[in-house]
């Protein structure tokens, strides 16, 4: 058994690259149709999820910038459980980041500011 | 339902505005005039005795001109600022009148004596500045002697 | 051989990158106004970076996780936010005063207003954060600013009276003109120097940075036991210069110019030549360690890829935040505000938000979880809760202390 | 529904008594199959008490941090009144509010989750 507060909420998420992928900033609980107690089918993660967890004026402003970042009929960025492959210190997933829908704002910056830079695709000297 | 979030950065930009305004504000009596004007004879003492020691440097040629013109330059417009700062303050009294005389004769003659040690370290006239700095010692004793009876 | 030099090396950078506008600020100051009497600050302040980055490295080490991202676990998403703010204020005035302490140096060599010396100073930080390799970036600034051996040298040279400066320092008393709020407040500036909140963010980081495995933590240790003590011994050097030539003349420093005059007098131009390159290369480097630091606090809460071991199009958002950070570091100087000024109150600041971090360092160091068998000693941990609350009562007394002694006048 | 939604909930029991609010979900990994990750969690019950300490998330009451004393003294001493309510106890989640059956009393402490 494991508690989620203690052992796997706000962990750092890594990808099958070993690239960090985020935080787990909430879990998706899912009621199984027979009955019986829930289960947590899905990691949440980036700003939508975050906001959640935050509450308040702040959790509302962060909700409303998450918001303009993602269209608007998608819910915040979801892993499922599935591609998680080991929680120790962090949650290491079996996906590559560039699958995850939780990448969608780090691509944004990277090609429509750092790529544009002189360097920024090459490895510092 | 939950605590509002620490306001900490608020805080800290009130506290850094609470602490530049308390530099000035209006005076009322003579007590407060004249440890203000303790307090400013402390701090020109303190640029009159940079001023000397940037002399003692220039005679020893033990810097470059660049840096000591630059040195005496700072320390003549950290004078000009202390005496418009404390000129800045309305005397509230005849005997705060008399205070101030005093002890602008003695800003005056630091200022001048310290533009005219920036004009000559600019000039690279470093044999010029003992002589010129020769009233300095004066100035800065008294000064010290104007802080410690007011204080 | 090749980890003896890799140990004397990690040394000799802890030594050069210990010092900072902070700490030249600070100890100038402290020495011109007080003498010795504050020495005892500055062995206490290295007593607790040392405590304190020896557990943020080994945990870097061991779980592979640098201060910010524990920061968030430990405290929650929402106490950690308040946190990061808190953190980021600092860590993002600390680069602003260091970019202008950068600028300042370049003043003194040149002559030309400092104020144009920032844009260049600052476009020159990003570009070696965002083009040179970590370690390259930590050996070449940690080594140059071993230049500031010139203070040692200049105090040796001035023959002073040894055993009346260990009285002063061993017999501190608040001189006459000075109260005992100001001692205090003074107190906390100079604690703050020696443990700035960004240094532990950067040597954390950096353990991971540089890939350090648990055959690296004696490495960890030395660095930390030896080279920091090194470095504030240099402190130790500024602040007894200052003892020696501006405290007898009752000169209370103000600009960046008199922390070099002590040398001047005793070294000439060579002293004065390689104290301005000291100044350089010390502010240089700690504008690359809080610019960094910026990106790390920002990245680890948010979980996002970080560091300089990755090609920026691989860190976007942390390169984002850097290049934002230094800008606005630059542009604040570029206000004209004071930077010593700015370097005094952040120092101050800086102590008061020191708890936030070093506290939920000193419970994951505790954590067998991550830690293993490398828990805390039992001496680590007694030193760490003494000095933890020592810093959360500077928390709670400095913003009071910052408005009675009018921020130190 | 997410994880968020539980914690910070009110806890009552039947007589509308509370032991305070949601600290921590405990979650047991026997759900059905996911993936390459084996079997789901699955929720098992909720640590219960005060949450207006820091000391929730920091491992000194369910878990073996032990150093330094004094902060653990203190953190256990803060949440000594922690429950466990197992889930077939939970009778219904409404917003910011978890209705048990039962009453408090009978609840345990939370103990350590392995």
């Amino acid at each position: 058994m494991i508690d989620a507060g203690l052992m796997l909420l706000d962990r750092q998420l890594i990808d099958a690259d070993g690239m960090l992928a985020g935080k787990v900033d909430d879990l998706e609980l899912t009621f199984p149709e027979g009955g019986g107690p829930p289960v947590v089918t899905a990691i949440l993660a980036g700003p939508g999820a975050l906001a959640g967890r935050l509450g308040g004026r702040l959790g509302h402003l962060v909700e409303v910038v998450a918001a303009r970042l993602r269209h608007p009929e998608e819910t915040p960025g979801r892993i499922s459980f599935g591609l998680v492959k080991r929680i120790d210190s962090a949650v290491r997933l079996s996906a590559q980041r560039a699958e995850l829908d939780t990448d969608r704002v780090e691509s944004l910056v990277r090609d429509y500011v750092i790529r544009r830079i002189p360097g920024g695709d090459h490895a510092p000297e | 339902m939950r605590k509002p979030l620490l306001p900490v950065v608020p805080a800290l930009l009130l506290l850094i505005a609470v602490v530049l305004a308390g530099c000035t504000g209006p005076v009322r009596s003579f007590g407060v005039y004249e440890s203000k004007a303790a307090r400013t004879a402390k701090e020109e003492a303190s640029a009159v005795e940079n001023a000397r020691l940037v002399v003692q440097a220039a005679t020893g040629h033990k810097a470059f001109g660049r840096y000591l013109s630059q040195v005496l330059t700072e320390t003549g417009d950290e004078a000009s600022s202390i005496q418009s700062t404390f000129d800045a303050i309305q005397p509230p009294d005849g005997r705060s009148d008399q205070l101030q005389a005093e002890l602008d004769d003695l800003l005056d003659a630091a200022a001048t004596t310290i533009a005219a040690l920036r004009t000559a370290a600019r000039r690279g006239d470093f044999g010029a500045m003992p002589r010129l700095a020769a009233p300095l010692a004066g100035v800065s004793r008294k000064l010290d002697e104007f802080a410690r009876a007011h204080q | 051989m090749k980890k003896l030099l890799e140990v004397a090396l990690g040394i000799l950078t802890a030594v050069g990158g210990f010092v900072d506008i902070g700490d030249l600020v600070a100890a100038t100051a402290t020495g011109a106004r007080f003498g010795l009497a504050l020495a005892w600050v500055l062995v206490l302040g290295v007593i607790g970076i040392v405590i304190y980055a020896e557990m943020a490295g080994r945990v870097a080490t061991v779980s592979h996780r640098p201060v910010f991202d524990l920061v968030r676990e430990r405290l929650g998403a929402r106490v950690a936010l308040a946190n990061l703010f808190a953190s980021f204020f600092v860590t993002l005035l600390t680069l602003a005063a260091e970019i202008g302490g950068v600028a300042l140096a370049v003043e003194l060599l040149t002559g030309i207003n400092y104020l144009l010396w920032v844009p260049p100073a600052a476009l020159l930080v990003w570009l070696v954060l965002w083009r040179m390799r970590f370690q390259v970036m930590e050996n070449l600034f940690g080594l140059a600013g071993l230049t500031l051996l010139v203070v040692v040298v200049a105090v040796w040279h001035a023959h002073p009276d040894w055993s009346a400066l260990l009285h002063g320092a061993t017999h501190p008393a608040v001189p006459m003109g000075e109260g005992r709020p100001t001692y205090f407040y003074f107190a906390i500036a100079l604690l703050g120097s020696a443990m700035t909140p960004y240094e532990v963010f950067f040597f954390s980081s950096g353990a991971v940075e540089e890939g350090w495995s648990t055959t690296d933590l004696i490495v960890n240790r030395m660095n930390v036991y030896l080279g920091f003590p090194l470095g504030g011994a240099l402190a130790l050097a500024v602040m007894v210069a200052a003892t020696l030539f501006l405290q007898p003349r009752g000169i209370d420093p103000t600009h960046l110019s008199q922390v070099a005059l002590p040398v001047v007098l005793v070294l000439g131009k060579v002293g004065l030549a390689f104290t301005i390159f000291a100044f350089f290369a010390a502010t240089f480097g700690a504008a690359l360690e809080t610019g960094l630091s910026c990106g790390y606090t920002i990245a680890q809460y948010f979980g996002w890829q970080w560091g300089k071991y990755v090609k920026p199009a691989q860190a976007a958002r942390f390169h984002l935040v850097m290049l934002v950070s230094v800008v606005t570091g630059a542009l604040l100087i570029l206000t004209t505000i004071d930077p010593i000024k700015l370097t005094e109150y952040m120092l101050v600041l800086s102590a008061a938000a020191l708890p936030l971090t070093y506290f939920p360092i000193l419970v994951v160091a505790n954590d067998p979880d991550y830690m293993g068998s490398k828990v805390n000693s039992r001496i680590s941990n007694a030193i760490g809760s003494v000095l933890l609350v020592i810093l959360v009562v500077i928390m709670l007394a400095a913003p009071p202390l910052m408005i009675i002694t009018k921020a130190g006048q | 529904m997410r994880l968020s939604e539980l914690l910070h909930a009110e806890v009552l029991d039947e007589h509308g008594r509370s032991p305070g609010r949601v600290q921590d979900v405990r979650l047991v990994q026997d759900g059905p199959v996911v993936g390459s990750f084996g079997a789901a969690f699955r929720v098992a019950g909720l640590v219960v008490g005060s949450t207006r300490t820091f000391g929730v998330r920091l491992g000194y009451d369910r878990r073996e941090v032990n150093g330094p004393w004094p902060v653990k003294a203190l953190i256990t001493y803060l949440l000594r009144s922690a429950r466990y309510v197992p889930w077939e106890r939970v009778r219904s989640i409404e917003a910011d509010r978890v209705v048990i059956t039962g009453s408090i009393d009978d609840l345990q402490p939370p103990g350590s989750p392995g």
